[in-house]
C-alpha cells in the first residue's frame, strides 16, 4: 500500500501536470477561431497527430488521478468506518480505471490506431 | 479503540458525531476570514472540474460514433447555457490551479514565515498578505479567464 | 514589510478599543442568549434570556457568572482561570469560537451576545461539552520529548540541554497551547472527520518535532501519516485565526508537512547535554 | 449501594504538586496504578496561572550559593519556616529544573544556550528560573504531556472529592462525584496524596482562579488532619482592578517601579536597599500606607490603587519576556504597558497554611500525604518569597509521589477497608444536607457577602476589633438558611459543586480569621495593627487547627537550625 504521503505526492505533481498540459491542449484550441476548431475534421485531424495523442491520454490519466484522488480525499472525510473507507478506496480507484479506460477507448478509436 | 465501528455503511458510533458541525461547517465559508473561503472554493471547484471531467470524457466519446454522432453533441453544448457552462469551467479551473499552486507551496511549508514569539493581538503568521493576496490574485485571475472566454464564445466568429 | 502589516493590525485593534469606550458609554447592559440543553435526559435544546448590566470590563464570563449567581444557577459552564491560561471556557459565541473570560463584551458591539457550546464536541450541557476525544488525539501524536538522553525516570544527576534561544522560538510559539478546542471547533475537517487529529494535537506533533531535545520521529506515526491525519488539513486556517494564543496551528501542520513531504530540508539538530556537579546535593 | 473503583496510589488535585507527584509515583514502581483525580479537567488547575519564575540556585560558578538561597527563604518568612525544610527545598530545586528541562520545558535561554534566570523579590541573587512570563503554565503543560508516556497514570477528569474515607486514621481513599453524569462513587486507595492547591477564593479580590476553594483543606480537616498557619496569607502588591488578575513580580523583577499619585517612587521610604524588590509583605504594607496617607489614585471601579510603571523598560523586552503581562493589561485593563503605567493594588495571593504535614511530606494521618500549595511543611513560614512556591509543588511533589508509591507497594498498604457508615455519613451529609436542603438565601450572594467579609477583615492589616467582627459576621452567614441546590439535575451540576464549594469556604473563612485573633503579633503577611511588633518569646510557633464545632486551636514548634531569629530589614 501507498503511504499518505505518497499518495499526496502524487496528487501534487499530477496536478502541476496536468496543469501544464492542459494548458497546451487548451491553446491548441485556440490556434484557429474556436469554432472552427471543433469542426469534427479538424478534431480528427487532432488525432491523427501522435504527439497530441500522447498529450491527451497524459491529460486523462493526469486528471483521472487527481480528480479521483481528491473525491477519495472528500468522501474520506464524511464518514469513518472500515467499511465506508474502503468502499471509498475501492470505488474511487475503480472510476478511476473505468474513467481512463473509456477515455482511452475513444482516443484509440478516434485517432485511427485501433484499425491499424 | 473509540472508532471500532462495523454497524454499517452511514452509520458511525452516535458519540463520536453528536455536536459535530458536520457537512454544513464546510458548506459555509463565511465566519473565518479568506483562507476559509478559498478552501472552500477549490473544494467546489475541485469537484465541479470532476464532473465537468467525466462529462468532456462522455462527450468526447462521440467522436468515434462518427461526424453525425460528434456534431449532434455539438448541437446540445453550442447552446448560451452551454457556453456559460463552459465559462464556468474556464473561471473554476484557472481559480482552481492557480490557487492549487499556492496550496502546493504552503502545504509544503514554503511561503508561510518562520515561526516566533507571536505578540498581541497574536495575528496569525500562516495567514499573512502573502497568502491573502494569493488568494486575491487566484479570484482575479479567474474573473480575467471568465472574461476572456466570454469574450471568445459569445463575442461572435 | 511585515513590521507594517503588524503595526497596521495593531492599530486596528487599538481604534477598536477607542470603539468600545465610546459605545460602552451608551450601554449598561445587554441580553445573554444562552443555549440550554441536557444531552442526558433527552431535554430539547432551547435558548434562555438574560438581561445582564455590564460593565467597560465585563466579560462574557462575567456576564454568564452574573446570570448564573443571580438569574439561573442551572446554567452548565465550565471555567477556571477567568485569565486565559486555563483552556475551560471555550464557546461559541456570536457564532466564532472565543473563550468567555478573553472576549469582553464591549468588543463585540452588539446588545445581544449569543453562547452557545462548542461544536465538535459532544455536547454534555448547556455550554459544558466532552473533551475525551480531542484529549485523546492529543495523546495520540506522542506530545512529549522522545530522547534517550533525557530520561524518563528521575535520576539523580544535574545536566541540561544546551538549546539557543532561536532554537527555542522554533518551537515556543507551538507552545503557547492551552488546550481550549476552539480550533478544533472550528476546523472544517473536524467537523466531518472523527479521526482527524485536529490542528491542536498536530501543532503539538511539530512543536515536539521541532523541539532540539527530541530525537523521535512522529513522521511515520500511524496517526499522521494516515488517511485520517496531517494531509486531511487542507490550510483552512480557521485554526489560526480562532486562536486566543497566537499558536498559529496551521503554520505549525503545514512546516511539519514540509519536513514530511521532503520538500524542505530537514537537518534536524539535536541539542548536546551539559552536566552539572553542584556541591551539597541532597537528592 | 455506592460503586467503587480501586486504586493504589491516589492523588487528589492535578495542579504542578498533583501532576509531579503523579510522574513520581509511576515512575517508582511502574505495576502501580496511579489515580489523578481533579475537580478540572487536567491542565486547567488553577497552577497555569504561575507567571513569574521558579527559584533555584542554578550558577554557583557565578556566585550564587545554596546557602543564600536558604537564608533568604528563611528570612523572608521572617523566621517561621522549619528550617531543615527550607534546607531540603533548596537542595532539591536544581535538580527539578533540570528535570523539567529533559521533559521539554521550554525556559528562556541565554545567549550560551544555558537556562536563564531572572531578578525576583527577596532574592540576593537573580535566581528565579524563567520561561516568558507563563513559567506555570509551561511547567503544567511539560508535566501532563510527560504523564502521557506512563500507562499506569490514570486521569478522573472532574471528579469532585468529597471527603476522605479512613480506618482506624489510616487512609483508605475518598469518596466523589463524576461531574459528567453526578455519580457518586468510593475511591479506594492504601495511600493518597492530597494536591488540592490554594484556598485564595475566600477573598473577593483574589488572583486565583475560581476553582481555588478550600474544598481539599476542609476534606482533610473534617478527617481531623490539623490545619497548619491558616492566619498567613499572603498579598501580593500587584494585582489589576477589578478583576484583580495578577501582574508578575518578574515584572519588578525586570525593573518596573511602583509609582504613588505624586509621581514618586515611593518604595524607597520602606525599603531602601531593595526598593520595589523587598519581599511581598512589604511592599504590600507600604503600599496600604500610600494609600491611607492619600498618596493612591482612585480607579474607575471605585477602588483605592497605585500604579506600576514599566514604561522604560522598551517595548523590546517587554515583548519579549513580559508578553502575558502585556497582553493581560491590553485585554482586562485596558493599558498596554509600554506606553502607560498600570494601575495595581494589593491582592490575595498565596495562603502559607495548609495541611500539617513533616519535612516528608506525610500528614498526620497514615498512608496520607500532601503536596503543593495545599499543604504546609512550614517552609515558606508566615511569608513566602515568589517563585519559592512552584519550587515547593515541584519538590514535594516528587518526594511525596516517591513516599506514597514506596508505601503503597508495601506489605503494611495490604488492606482496604472502609466501614459502610462512612460511606453513608457522607451521602447524607451531601445529599440530604445539601443537594436537598432549602432556604431563601441564595448561596452565590452569600458567598460575594463572605468574600467581602474576609477582604474587608483579614486583609494586609488586621486588628482585634475586626477580627472580632469578621468572626460575628461569618458566624451569622453560617447560620442563615443557604444550603440548597436550586439545579435538581445530576449531570454536570455546577451549582451543586459551588455549594459544596461554598460549604468548605465558610469552614475554612473562619480558621483563617480564628488563627488571626490568636496570634497576637505581627509577623511576615500577618500584620496587626494592634500588635506591631514580633514577638519570639510567645509566638515563634506555628498554629493548629482541628475540626471541632468551633476550630480547636493548638501549636507546634518552629525547627531552627542554623539561623536565630533577628531583625528583617530590606
Ligand atoms: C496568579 C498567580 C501567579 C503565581 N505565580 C507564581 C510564580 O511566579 N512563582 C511561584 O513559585 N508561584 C507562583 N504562584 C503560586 C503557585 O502558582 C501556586 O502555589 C501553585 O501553582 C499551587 O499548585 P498546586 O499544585 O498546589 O495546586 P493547584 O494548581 O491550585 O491545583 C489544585 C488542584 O486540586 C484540584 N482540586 C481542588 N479541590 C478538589 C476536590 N474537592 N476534588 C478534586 N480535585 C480538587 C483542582 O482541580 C486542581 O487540579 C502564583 C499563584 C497565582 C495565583
Ligand atoms: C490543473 C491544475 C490543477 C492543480 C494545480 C490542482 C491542485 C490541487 C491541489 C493542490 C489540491 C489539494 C487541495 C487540498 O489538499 O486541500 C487539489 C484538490 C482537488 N483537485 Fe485539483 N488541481 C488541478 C486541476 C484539477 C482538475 C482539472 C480537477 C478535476 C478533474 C481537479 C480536481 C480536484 C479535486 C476533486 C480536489 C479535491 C478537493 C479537496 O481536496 O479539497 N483538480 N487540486
Ligand atoms: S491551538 Fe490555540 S485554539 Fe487550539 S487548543 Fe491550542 S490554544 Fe486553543
Ligand atoms: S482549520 Fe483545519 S483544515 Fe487545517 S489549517 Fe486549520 S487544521
Ligand atoms: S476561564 Fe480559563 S481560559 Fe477562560
Amino acid at each position: 500500500m501507498l503511504r499518505e504521503r505518497q499518495i499526496m505526492r502524487i496528487h501534487y505533481i499530477t496536478g502541476l501536470a496536468a496543469l501544464f498540459v492542459v494548458a497546451v491542449h487548451i491553446l491548441m484550441r485556440l490556434i484557429m477561431p474556436f469554432h472552427m476548431s471543433l469542426q469534427y475534421s479538424n478534431v480528427i485531424a487532432n488525432y491523427h497527430n501522435m504527439p497530441y495523442v500522447i498529450l491527451l491520454e497524459s491529460i486523462l490519466v493526469l486528471l483521472a488521478i487527481h480528480g479521483f484522488n481528491g473525491l477519495r480525499i472528500i468522501l474520506l472525510e464524511l464518514r469513518q468506518n472500515r467499511k465506508w473507507e474502503n468502499g471509498v478506496t475501492i470505488s474511487t480507484i475503480a472510476a478511476m480505471i473505468a474513467i481512463i479506460a473509456f477515455g482511452t477507448r475513444t482516443i484509440i478509436i478516434a485517432s485511427g490506431l485501433g484499425v491499424v | 479503540m473509540r472508532t471500532s465501528n462495523r454497524r454499517g455503511l452511514f452509520k458511525t458510533a452516535e458519540e463520536d458525531r453528536n455536536n459535530r458541525e458536520g457537512l454544513k461547517g464546510w458548506l459555509n465559508p463565511s465566519r473565518y476570514g479568506w483562507e476559509r473561503v478559498s478552501y472552500w472554493l477549490q473544494r467546489l471547484t475541485g469537484l465541479f472540474l470532476l464532473i465537468y471531467f467525466i462529462g468532456h470524457i462522455y462527450e468526447t466519446s462521440s467522436l468515434t460514433g462518427g461526424a453525425g454522432a460528434w456534431n449532434a453533441m455539438l448541437q446540445f453544448t453550442e447552446t448560451p447555457w452551454g457556453h456559460l457552462f463552459l465559462i464556468l469551467v474556464i473561471g473554476t479551473s484557472t481559480y482552481h490551479s492557480t490557487n492549487g499552486i499556492r496550496l502546493i507551496f504552503t502545504e509544503a511549508g514554503r511561503g508561510l514565515g518562520r515561526p516566533g514569539r507571536p505578540d498581541y493581538p497574536y495575528d496569525a503568521l500562516s495567514l499573512n498578505y502573502r497568502q491573502k493576496s494569493g488568494i486575491w490574485i487566484a479570484l482575479i485571475l479567474a474573473a480575467v479567464a471568465m472574461f476572456y472566454g466570454g469574450n471568445v464564445l459569445f463575442g461572435g466568429d | 514589510m511585515s513590521g507594517i502589516i503588524k503595526k497596521i493590525s495593531m492599530l486596528r485593534t487599538g481604534s477598536k478599543l477607542e470603539r468600545s469606550k465610546k459605545s460602552l458609554r451608551a450601554r449598561s447592559s445587554i441580553v445573554l442568549r444562552v443555549y440550554r440543553a441536557n444531552k442526558a435526559i433527552g431535554d430539547s435544546a432551547h435558548y434562555d434570556t438574560f438581561d445582564v448590566p455590564i460593565q467597560r470590563w465585563t466579560t462574557v464570563l462575567d456576564a454568564l457568572l452574573y446570570a448564573k449567581s443571580y438569574k439561573d444557577t442551572s446554567i452548565g459552564i465550565r471555567y477556571s482561570c477567568r485569565m486565559a491560561s486555563c483552556g475551560s471556557c471555550g464557546m461559541k459565541i456570536n457564532g466564532i469560537p472565543r473563550l468567555a473570560c478573553y472576549t469582553n463584551v464591549s468588543e463585540l458591539e452588539s446588545g445581544v451576545i449569543s453562547c452557545e457550546p462548542l461544536t465538535n464536541f459532544p455536547l454534555i450541557r448547556d455550554l459544558v461539552t466532552d473533551f475525551h476525544q480531542f484529549f485523546s488525539h492529543h495523546k495520540s501524536v506522542r506530545p512529549y520529548i522522545i530522547n534517550q538522553n533525557a530520561d524518563l525516570r528521575d535520576r539523580k544527576e544535574l545536566s541540561e540541554f544546551i538549546q539557543s534561544p532561536r532554537e527555542v522560538d522554533e518551537y515556543l510559539q507551538s507552545s503557547y497551547c492551552i488546550k481550549c478546542g476552539l480550533c478544533y471547533s472550528a476546523c472544517p475537517t473536524v467537523a466531518t472527520d472523527t479521526k482527524f487529529p485536529g490542528p491542536q494535537a498536530l501543532a503539538q506533533a511539530y512543536r515536539y518535532s521541532a523541539d532540539t531535545r527530541d530525537t523521535g520521529s512522529r513522521e511515520d506515526m500511524k496517526t499522521i501519516d494516515d488517511k485520517h491525519g496531517i494531509w486531511r488539513c487542507h490550510f483552512a486556517g480557521s485554526c489560526s485565526s480562532v486562536c486566543p494564543k497566537g499558536v498559529d496551528p496551521a503554520l505549525g501542520i503545514q512546516l511539519l508537512r514540509g519536513h514530511m513531504m521532503s520538500f524542505s530540508k530537514h537537518n534536524k539538530k539535536i541539542a548536546e547535554l551539559k552536566h552539572h556537579s553542584h556541591g551539597n546535593q541532597t537528592t | 449501594m455506592v460503586d467503587s473503583i480501586s486504586q493504589d496510589v491516589l492523588i487528589i488535585g492535578s495542579g504542578l504538586a498533583g501532576l509531579r507527584a503523579a510522574i513520581s509515583s509511576a515512575a517508582t514502581n511502574e505495576k502501580l496504578e496511579i489515580a489523578v483525580v481533579s475537580k478540572v479537567q487536567v491542565m486547567r488547575s488553577h497552577s497555569v496561572s504561575a507567571e513569574g519564575g521558579t527559584a533555584a540556585v542554578l550558577f554557583e560558578e557565578e556566585g550564587d550559593n545554596q546557602e543564600s538561597h536558604i537564608y533568604d527563604t528563611i528570612k523572608g518568612s521572617d523566621f517561621l519556616a522549619d528550617q531543615d525544610v527550607a534546607e531540603r527545598l533548596v537542595h532539591d530545586t536544581p535538580y527539578e529544573i533540570y528535570q523539567l528541562d529533559h521533559w521539554g520545558m521550554p525556559w528562556s535561554r541565554r545567549n550560551d544556550g544555558r537556562i536563564d534566570q531572572r531578578n525576583f523579590g527577596g532574592y540576593s541573587f537573580p535566581r528565579a528560573t524563567y520561561a516568558q512570563d507563563k513559567v506555570g503554565f509551561y511547567e503544567m503543560q511539560t508535566l501532563y504531556d510527560t504523564s502521557l508516556r506512563f500507562d499506569n497514570i490514570r486521569f478522573y477528569n472532574e471528579w469532585f472529592c468529597t471527603s476522605i474515607l479512613s480506618d482506624e486514621n489510616s487512609f483508605q481513599g475518598v469518596t466523589a462525584i463524576e461531574m459528567k453524569t453526578g455519580n457518586f462513587f468510593k475511591l479506594l486507595a492504601p495511600a493518597g496524596i492530597i494536591c488540592t492547591g490554594g484556598a485564595g477564593r475566600i477573598y473577593s479580590f483574589s488572583t486565583y482562579a475560581y476553582s481555588s476553594t478550600p474544598d481539599g483543606l476542609d476534606m482533610a480537616y473534617r478527617a481531623g488532619i490539623g490545619l497548619k498557619d491558616m492566619e498567613f496569607v499572603q498579598f501580593h502588591p500587584t494585582g489589576i482592578l477589578p478583576s484583580g488578575i495578577l501582574i508578575t513580580e518578574g515584572a519588578r523583577g525586570e525593573g518596573g517601579y511602583l509609582v504613588n499619585s505624586e509621581g514618586e517612587r515611593f518604595m524607597k521610604k520602606y525599603a531602601p536597599e531593595k526598593l520595589e524588590l523587598a519581599s511581598r509583605d512589604i511592599v504590600s504594607r507600604a503600599m496600604i500606607r500610600e494609600i491611607q496617607q492619600g498618596r493612591g489614585f482612585k480607579h474607575e471601579s471605585g477602588a483605592d490603587c497605585l500604579k506600576l510603571d514599566l514604561t522604560h523598560l522598551g517595548a523590546d523586552r517587554i515583548k519579549e519576556r513580559l508578553a502575558g503581562i502585556r497582553d493581560i493589561g491590553i485585554k482586562f485593563s485596558g493599558v498596554d504597558v509600554i506606553d502607560d503605567p498600570i494601575e495595581i493594588t494589593p491582592v490575595c495571593h498565596y495562603m502559607m497554611g495548609g495541611i500539617h504535614t513533616n519535612i516528608e511530606g506525610a500528614s498526620e494521618m497514615r498512608g496520607l500525604w500532601a503536596a503543593g500549595e495545599a499543604a504546609c511543611n512550614s517552609v515558606h513560614g508566615a511569608n513566602r518569597l515568589g517563585a519559592n512556591s512552584t519550587s515547593e509543588c515541584l519538590v514535594w511533589g516528587r518526594i511525596t509521589g516517591e513516599n506514597a508509591a514506596r508505601y503503597a507497594s508495601s506489605s503494611k498498604a495490604a488492606s482496604v477497608a472502609v466501614s459502610p457508615q462512612q460511606v453513608l455519613e457522607e451521602e447524607k451529609r451531601i445529599y440530604d444536607g445539601i443537594f436537598r436542603g432549602s432556604g431563601e438565601v441564595n448561596p452565590y450572594q452569600l458567598r460575594r457577602d463572605l468574600t467581602d467579609i474576609m477582604d474587608a477583615k483579614a486583609h494586609v492589616f488586621r486588628d482585634e476589633e475586626g477580627l472580632q467582627e469578621g468572626l460575628r459576621k461569618v458566624m451569622a452567614l453560617k447560620s442563615s438558611s443557604w444550603k440548597h441546590v436550586d439545579d435538581k439535575a445530576k449531570e454536570y451540576n455546577t451549582n451543586f459543586i459551588n455549594v459544596m464549594e461554598i460549604d468548605s469556604m465558610l469552614r475554612i473563612a473562619d480558621i483563617v480569621l480564628m488563627g488571626a485573633l490568636s496570634r497576637q503579633e505581627s509577623r511576615g503577611a500577618h500584620a496587626r495593627t494592634d500588635y506591631p511588633r514580633r514577638d519570639d518569646v510567645n509566638f515563634l510557633k506555628h498554629t493548629l487547627a482541628y475540626y471541632g464545632m468551633q476550630p480547636k486551636l493548638a501549636w507546634h514548634p518552629v525547627t531552627i537550625t542554623r539561623y536565630a531569629p533577628t531583625e528583617r530589614k530590606y
